[in-house]
Order: C-alpha cells, then structure tokens, then sequence
C-alpha cells in the first residue's frame, strides 16, 4: 500500500482537473458539469477530441495543447469517460468543421467514442473516431486492430493536431491518423507492478527479478516474461520483437519514442535509449527523430516502453510540427528549441 | 402478495438496489482487479450513488422515467465499459414504449428482453464470451418463462436471480473474449466475470426487495 | 531493492549521456574526456555552466539548453563534478564574456565549482559562483547561506539564461542570479524513500504512514513529520512554513513551482498545486504564474516540493522568457505557448 | 630494515593503498549512507582505480611525481567533496617542494603537514567537526613527532595509523558540522565519519606495506 498524495478517491480527477486549470487558465476553460478541459483558443479547422480514463497522467490531461487536442474528457480512474462527457467536451470546441476522436482501443472508449459520435451525427455534427492499437504485444499482426492503445497515441494525436492545423478536412485528418496508427508500433517492459492512483494498493504481483514484455498497465499478461538482466539485454529482446513486427528495411526512417513508467528515472530511459539507438543504426534504419518523456505512466510502476513510427514524406510534413501542453512539449524540427 | 409494483415502489426497490450495489464496491473491485483493471466496483458505485440521488430527488409518474433516470444517470456518470453497456440494460428496454403505471411481470420480460438484444447489439458479446450477458441473458430467459406461464412477479425474480447467479458462476469456466480481461486469455479461466456479478447483485437485490416489500 | 534499468554502476553516468545525445544531438555536443554536455550554439554572452551530482535527474543533464545553460558538468551518482570535468566544460563554451558557475550549495560542489572559477581565473578567463540554497528547512534564516539547494535552482537558472540571452554583463548576470537565489524559497515533503540510482538500494528507511517535512534527498532528516494525512492538509503545513520564511505580504506577485518526486504522478501533484493556489488566492499573494513539473526528481521517493519565487520587476522580465531544453521546457509567459 | 623508500618502492606503495581503498568501497559506503549520501566509498574507489592505472602506467622519477599524480588523478576523476580534499592531500604537500628520489620520514611527515594546513584551508573545518581532519591532523602529528624523535620510518607509520584509527573513532563522539552529514545535527553522533574512515585507510595500507616490503 503506497500513500498516495489525494483527498478523496471521489474526488481526484475533479481535484486534479482544478490542479490543473489553477495552473493553466490562460489556456484552457474546463468544460462545464464534467471532467473536462478544453483549448480557450478556438481556430477554425477539424476539432480534435480525446479522452480516457485518468490514472496515467500526463495522458490524457495534458494531451490537450497547440499542435495537439483542443479537448479532453476525463474518465475515472482507468474507466472510459461518459459518453454524456465526450459530447459536452465535443461541444465546447469549435467543431464547425467537424470533430476527430482519437482514443485507445479498449472495449470502453470504443463504446463511449462511438456511440457520442453517433450520438453528435444525429445532431447533424460531422464526429468520427479513431482508435489507437499500437501495443503489439496484445495482438498478432494479423489481427492488428485488435490490439490496445499505449504510449502510442501521443504521436497519432500530436500528426492529427497538426494535420488539423495545416486546415485539411476531417476525411483527410482522419485518414492520417489512422496512417500513423498503423505505422505506430509500441511494446513495453514492466519491471515492477504500479499502484492504483484511487487507494494506493499494488495493481498487481509480480516476481521480483522478472521483467514482463508486453504487459498491460493493469497487469494483463504480457508476451513473455525473463529474469531481470542489464538494459541493454532488455532493449535487445524488445527491439528484436518490435522491428519484426513493424518490418522497416535499412533506409526506412522511423521516429522514436522511449516513454518511462513512474518509478523508472530519466536516467534509465536515457540508458534504454541509448541502446535503441545502436541497434537501429546497426539495422541502417534512418532516425528520423528521437525523444525520451514521461508521457503514458503507469503509477509507480517500473518499466518503459519503446515506440518506433514508420515515417513516409506525409507523416513526417506533420510528425515535425510542434506542439505544446504545459505536460506535453515537443519542439518543432524545423527550428530546433521552438514549440 | 401483489403481483405488480406501483411506480413509487419501482424507485423504492431502485432505491434498494443502488444501495446493494454500492455496498458491493470492494466485492466488484477485487473481481475486476483479477482479470481487468479494477475499476469497475468503483464506477458502478459512482454511478448507482448518483442513481440513488436522482431517484430520490425526482418524482415519477410512470416507470418508463425511472428505468430511463437509472439508464441515462448511469450513462452520464460512469463511463467505462460498463456504463455504456447498464445504460443500454435500462434505456433500450422502454424505448418506444407506452406509459406504464404498474409494473407486473410481462412487461418487466418485454423490457429487460428488448435491453438485451440491444446490449448484444452495442457489445457483440454472445453467451460464453464472459461478459455481462451470461448473467443478463439467463436471467431475462427467466422472467420470460416466467412471464409466459403465468407465473408470479416475485416468482419470476426469485427464478431470475438465481439464473443470474448460475450465469456468473458459469463466467469462471469461460474464456473473455471481451474487454480488458481478453488480454488474460486462457489465464482469465477460473475466475468470475465482474460484469456479471454486478447483473447478479442487482436481479437479487430487485428479488430481495420485492420479496420483503410486496 | 529495485531493479535499475542500467548496464553497469560505473558505466551509468556517461551511458545516460550517450543515450542523452543520440536523442539530442542537434543540441549537444559532448565534452571530450569527462561527463559533461554543451550546447552546439554559442552565443556571444556570458556563458552559464552548471553541474552536480547525477541521480536526481532530470537535473542536471536536462537544464542544458535554450535560456538554461550552456554546459552541465555530471558528477557520479550525488558527488560534485570533479573540478577538471568543471574546467573541461566551461571552456568548450563561448567563454570570452566570462562564466557564471550556477550549483546547489552542497559541500561537494562549493569546493570543487570554486576551486574551478580560482584556476579559470588564473588562466585570466572572468569566472564566477553562484550557489543555490532554497531549502528553507536546512537552516533557519539567519543561516539562509548555509541552506541546501533542490529544485529552486531551475529557476535561478533559467532567470540567469534569459539575463544573460539579453545581453547583460558577467556583474548584472551574477546578481540577478543571486537575488533570484535569494527571492526563491523551497520546502519538501518525502513520503517515501527513493532508491539509489547505481545499487537500487532504498536510501534509508521511513516509517509508513509519514510524512517527513523537509528531508533532504538522501534522506537527510527534515523539519518535522507527521502522520500522512491528506493532500491538502500536508500542502497547509508546508504552505505555513513557506510563507513565514517568504515573508511575502499580500499583493507580492510570485511564481510557483510544484515538483514532484519519482514515484508521485502528475495526478497527484495537480491536486498539491490546486491547494497551494487556493491557499495564495486566500493570503491576497498574487500568482505570477504557476508551474507543475519534475525537474529535480530523487529517483523512486514518494513525495514533492513547493518552490515560490517572490518577484519584482527585474526577476519577472527573465522569468518571463521561454526556456528549452528536452528535460525542461518551459513557455515564454508573453505567447503562450512558445518556447 | 630500510629506513627510506626509493620511487619505486613509493609507486608500488600506493598501489597496495589502491588496492585496499578499492577493497573498502562497500564498508565507506554503509558509513557514508548513514549520515551521507551514500556515494563517498563508490567514488574512493573510482579514484583509486584510476591512481591504480596512472601509477601503473607511469614511470616517475622522484616522489614528487608520484604523489602529484595520485593528487591529479583523485582531483580529476573522483568528484564530491572528497576529491577536492584528497587532490589536496597528496597535491599541496609537494608544491614547491624540490624532486625528491628517496623519500624518509622527515620528507613524508613536512609534506604532509603542508597539505594538512592546505586541506584546513581549502575545507575550513577543525578537529571535532567529524570530517577527515579528525584522522588526518593526529596521524600527521604523529609523523612530525617521530620524524622529530629520530624514529624510524616504520615506526612513524606505526604510530600515525594508529592515531588516524583513533581519530576515526573520535569522529564518532563529535556532532558534524560540514558536508551533508551536517543535516543530521545531532543524530550524526554515534557514527563514523566516511572521510576520516578513509584516512585510516590509506594510513593502515602504509604502514602495512611497510611492514612487509622494507
Ligand atoms: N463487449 C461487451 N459486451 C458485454 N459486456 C462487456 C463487453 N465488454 C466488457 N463488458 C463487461 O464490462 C465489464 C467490465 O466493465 P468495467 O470494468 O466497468 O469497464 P472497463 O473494462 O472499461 O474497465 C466486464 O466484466 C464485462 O462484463
Ligand atoms: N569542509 C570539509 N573539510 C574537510 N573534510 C570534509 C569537508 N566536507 C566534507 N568533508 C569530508 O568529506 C566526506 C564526504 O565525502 P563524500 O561523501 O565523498 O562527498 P559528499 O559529501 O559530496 O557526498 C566527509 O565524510 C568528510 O570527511
Ligand atoms: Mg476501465
Ligand atoms: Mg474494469
Ligand atoms: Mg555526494
Ligand atoms: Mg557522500
């Protein structure tokens, strides 16, 4: 049992939500009788909306941003939001030229996304959804879509916001997402179990001196399980995994992204990265870009994981373009050190 | 023994029922924990108090407005899997439906049996699949039967409830094919699924009530 | 013990830096023959070098950077950079309008940063210290030179980058580093024990169900403990303290910036910022701005710290400019949103 | 028995001192994690090591190159507080100091008090504020005493190691007032200080080596 930093278990994604606006009003308003923020800026163009259960922060509360969504809804803790939620959050962006939910592939957002989407069609409002499956440890390739959405959905959203940026319609910001859904590939080591953000209790038991690929971060099982070795022998196995999955041949660009769980340090990711560099470069896989952040984190779970995005000249028009939440900063490529 | 619930009992064994399910919060949770991510005691709890305060607050003149506060309370407040999937168990079932004042059992079936195949409908689930629907499904089967003898309002639920149960107890020798618990594959065999232990709380709890109240 | 996702304990400073670089090597250039990183631009200003112990990063690897420093020398696990590595990195920068040498105010670093500027200055190269002591807990404020520095140093040091970015002569940048050591005032709250970064050994032992007040990092004893109670009731006995020592009256303006430890979530310190600024708005304080991130982070501790910065005219102008580097990045306050 | 050391034998005294600073890593490390941070015996060690390889590598030709290239080598690679006190140690004493071939106690005891006083200056602490300076003044005490005595060389590294033993232990008793320890106030009596352990240390591996090679 870990003491977790809360008031109530009630009230944390309201309290947090008010954390957080306390921080950040210049930029965003919270949208009125539900667990949701949205941008203050209201541009022109596709409205992007996502959303999820609460518990991996800075995912999904600070996905909200420039170059990034204009409005999130915030389930509990690791439940999918309302679909009462989505659509309030939907409707407090400017949504004239329609509105791209981008969640994760899991049972509840897919029932809540969809059916607010149906639910705002009705309405005569242009809604469709997009549901990220990068984890590739929870489905075989040929079952792709089955497959869950982890670290992955940062680099779908941060294409998607800038795609809705450079003012393309919604069928062309939606099918660009959903390239950069299948060019995204993630696969995760879980070192040590997390703690649920609401009472502080173990998410799960794990033997100590194991290292699990491909767990969820709720502790379902993952792809196969080794005693703990050195970083670089845990790279290895993921990177060998993750490359046959994602079949780059040598010259592919690929961009990478190192994500660290909440008990493993920027010290450690900067270790694993390292070694996710040398292997690429041994494969001749061009790196594109590359960056270690904490941005899906498990609760005090030790691990990290690896995404790797296949990059063709589209993707990459849009992967460079900056973005910024006060949790999510990604400068630019261009000019680097600008958001 | 009455063989019909008067709107104001409806909201009352509601009521009732709210409060069952929120005092199984920790139950639900441990079973959710196993083999999903242990939330779901949590948000059927959020939901079913916020149920209870609805229910409580508002008048109701037929019980088409208290199955659709329940659905549209539990849709808006829980989120999840499980809130879209019990707001469809309460809304789809009056969808279309002429006022009705007094509840019996043959509009209890008719209700709950076009809620089920709405819930087939929205979650693809089919019996087996260990989900809700191998407890909802058996016990709906019940109140049908039931229903279509002629048997009693409180017979029907004393015989749905424990179908219910049977259906959750048979969640243990299934697979998931749905959800979180999917992942789990053959490791989710043994254990019970949480949704359907929570369609067992309340079909017993709807029983429990009528039996001590009607 | 933790498993740590390193290669080896002697290997893991420079290897973090290796990986460091593959990720960043835009930026970055390594110092030849020691643990240390400079920026790749250099810029005809006095040039900010910074440097200390590793473990606790993202300081001090990440506040190389855009309106940071310009090169950070990198101890071994918690030991000052030796001097020489010090030396290495103030020279590979633009030196020739002198070096402020910005370092928290441990032993380790005050004797080997000043035995640094002394041999500097023997070469004839202008060369300064700085040392941050924001710890309001580690001495009482007649002694506030004796303090400890923790997180406050991001803030001096960015306030010090943006000074020297605007051109201001090695005196102007050396005192408006020092008031803003002075104006910044820091308090902690550990409510568990990190791990040591090299050994995944805990640091020390704690009682459960605590918290201690103003430990240091490596568990050095703090103030005063308590049982753990609530968010918002740890915040009202830290923001107390704070504010007795701050001796800020109402109507000051500050800046507020909540760090969080390792194995405490975004979730978590949303809710501490969202009591601290309930707090300031009662006391009349005025909130400049107000940050949440993890800058100084004692690798898998439970817990947080609350810095205010009291500020004037001068402080404000520096503190309103963006900083950037991958660890730390901040927006400048005039455009939202960009770095 | 020889009363002098040539270079060489210097050199392949500190590698013995290397050695054994090296083989106290964990034993620095527990003492410095009670009132320290934990990393003073990792980065003895380090420094060591790396003396270990300088002085292996190298070919001196009076003793002064040998303890200037210790002095550099902990100063450049150690870091913390101690890499700058232990640079000093083995650096001041020699500064200024003509080449000296054949080193006896008189050169050992003069070169050690200046870097005593510089190690005083540089760090600001006294006897009693639990550093290094508790096992370091006394052992240096000790070696002027002999050396002006007319003791032998053995004999004047007999004593200083005894006296740097006892200084450690001294440190015990005294509250800290320097470095990290410092934090602990009060709480730091009863413990080591990592510092002095270390004098002793290299002190005892001296006269160890003594022992058994002259
Ligand atoms: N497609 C589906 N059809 C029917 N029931 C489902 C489906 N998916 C999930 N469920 C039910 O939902 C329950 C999980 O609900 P809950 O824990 O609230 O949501 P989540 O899986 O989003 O955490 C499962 O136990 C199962 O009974
Ligand atoms: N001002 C000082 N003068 C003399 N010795 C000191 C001083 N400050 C610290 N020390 C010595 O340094 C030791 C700590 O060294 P170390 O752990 O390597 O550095 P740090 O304190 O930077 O972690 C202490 O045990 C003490 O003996
Ligand atoms: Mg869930
Ligand atoms: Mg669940
Ligand atoms: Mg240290
Ligand atoms: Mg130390």
């Amino acid at each position: 049992m870990l003491n977790k930093i809360i008031n109530s278990p009630d009230e944390i994604v309201k309290q947090m939500i008010e954390g957080y606006l306390c921080a950040n009003s210049v930029l965003f308003d919270a949208v009125p009788n539900t667990n949701g923020i949205v941008l203050k800026e209201k541009k022109t163009k596709v409205a992007i909306v996502t959303g999820g259960g609460a518990g991996n922060e800075p995912w999904n509360i600070g996905y909200a941003g420039y170059g990034l969504a204009d409005g999130v809804a915030i389930g509990h803790v690791y439940a999918a939001p309302p679909t009462r939620s989505i659509i309030s959050v939907a409707k407090a962006t400017n949504y004239e030229k329609g509105i791209l939910f981008i969640a994760n592939n899991y049972a509840g957002d897919v029932l809540n996304f969809e059916l607010a989407a149906e639910l705002l069609q009705m309405e005569g409002i242009k809604a469709r959804c997009v549901f990220v499956s990068d984890d590739v440890a929870s489905a075989p390739p040929e079952n792709a879509d089955e497959r869950r959405g982890i670290a992955g959905i940062a680099l779908v959203l941060k294409i998607a916001g800038a795609a809705a940026d450079a003012g393309l319609d919604l069928d062309r910001v939606e099918q660009i997402a959903k390239k950069a859904n299948r060019n995204i590939h993630t696969l995760s080591a879980t070192t040590s179990p997390g703690y649920m953000p609401n009472t502080g209790e173990a998410m799960f038991r794990m033997d100590e001196n194991t290292v699990e690929i491909g767990m969820g971060f709720n502790g379902e099982p993952g792809i196969f399980r080794m005693k703990f070795a050195g970083a670089d022998k845990i790279v290895d196995v993921m990177m060998d995994y993750l490359l046959n999955d994602l079949r780059a041949e040598a010259g592919r660009e690929v961009a990478v992204f190192v994500n660290g769980f909440g008990l493993t340090g920027m010290m450690e990711l900067c270790i694993v990265n390292r070694r996710v560099g040398q292997i690429l470069q041994e494969k001749g896989i061009v790196i594109h870009d590359m960056f270690i952040d904490m941005l899906f984190v498990p609760p005090g779970a030790g691990g990290f994981s690896i995404s790797l995005l296949k990059l063709d000249d589209e993707l990459k028009q849009y992967y460079d373009c900056p973005a910024y939440s006060p949790f999510f900063r990604k400068a630019g490529l261009r000019r680097p050190g600008v958001l | 023994m009455k063989n019909f619930m008067t709107t104001d009992e409806l909201k009352e064994m509601f009521l009732y029922v709210s409060q069952q399910v929120i005092e199984s919060e920790k139950f639900l949770t441990e079973i959710d924990k196993k083999i999903g991510d242990g939330d779901h005691g949590i948000i059927m709890s959020l939901g079913f108090k916020e149920v209870k305060n609805q229910l409580s607050a508002g008048n109701f003149y037929c019980a088409n407005e208290v199955f659709k506060t329940i659905g549209m309370t539990l849709l808006d407040t829980m989120g999840g899997a499980s809130g879209v999937l019990f707001g469809t168990i309460f809304i789809s079932g009056i969808v279309g439906l002429e006022p009705v004042e007094h509840i019996s059992l043959p509009e209890f079936a008719g209700i709950f049996e076009r809620s089920l195949a709405a819930l087939k409908k929205r979650g693809k689930a089919n019996i087996g699949d260990k989900t809700m629907v191998d407890a909802f499904e058996p016990a709906v089967a019940a109140l049908v039967e039931a229903a279509d003898k002629g048997n009693s309002l409180i017979d029907g639920f004393e015989s749905a409830q424990g179908r219910a149960r049977a259906g959750m107890e048979y969640t243990r020798q299934c697979m998931a094919r749905f959800g979180r618990a999917k992942s789990y594959g053959r490791a989710s065999i043994g254990v019970e699924d949480a949704g359907a232990a929570s369609i067992w709380i309340i079909f017993r709890a709807m029983a429990e009530w009528m039996r001590t109240h009607l």
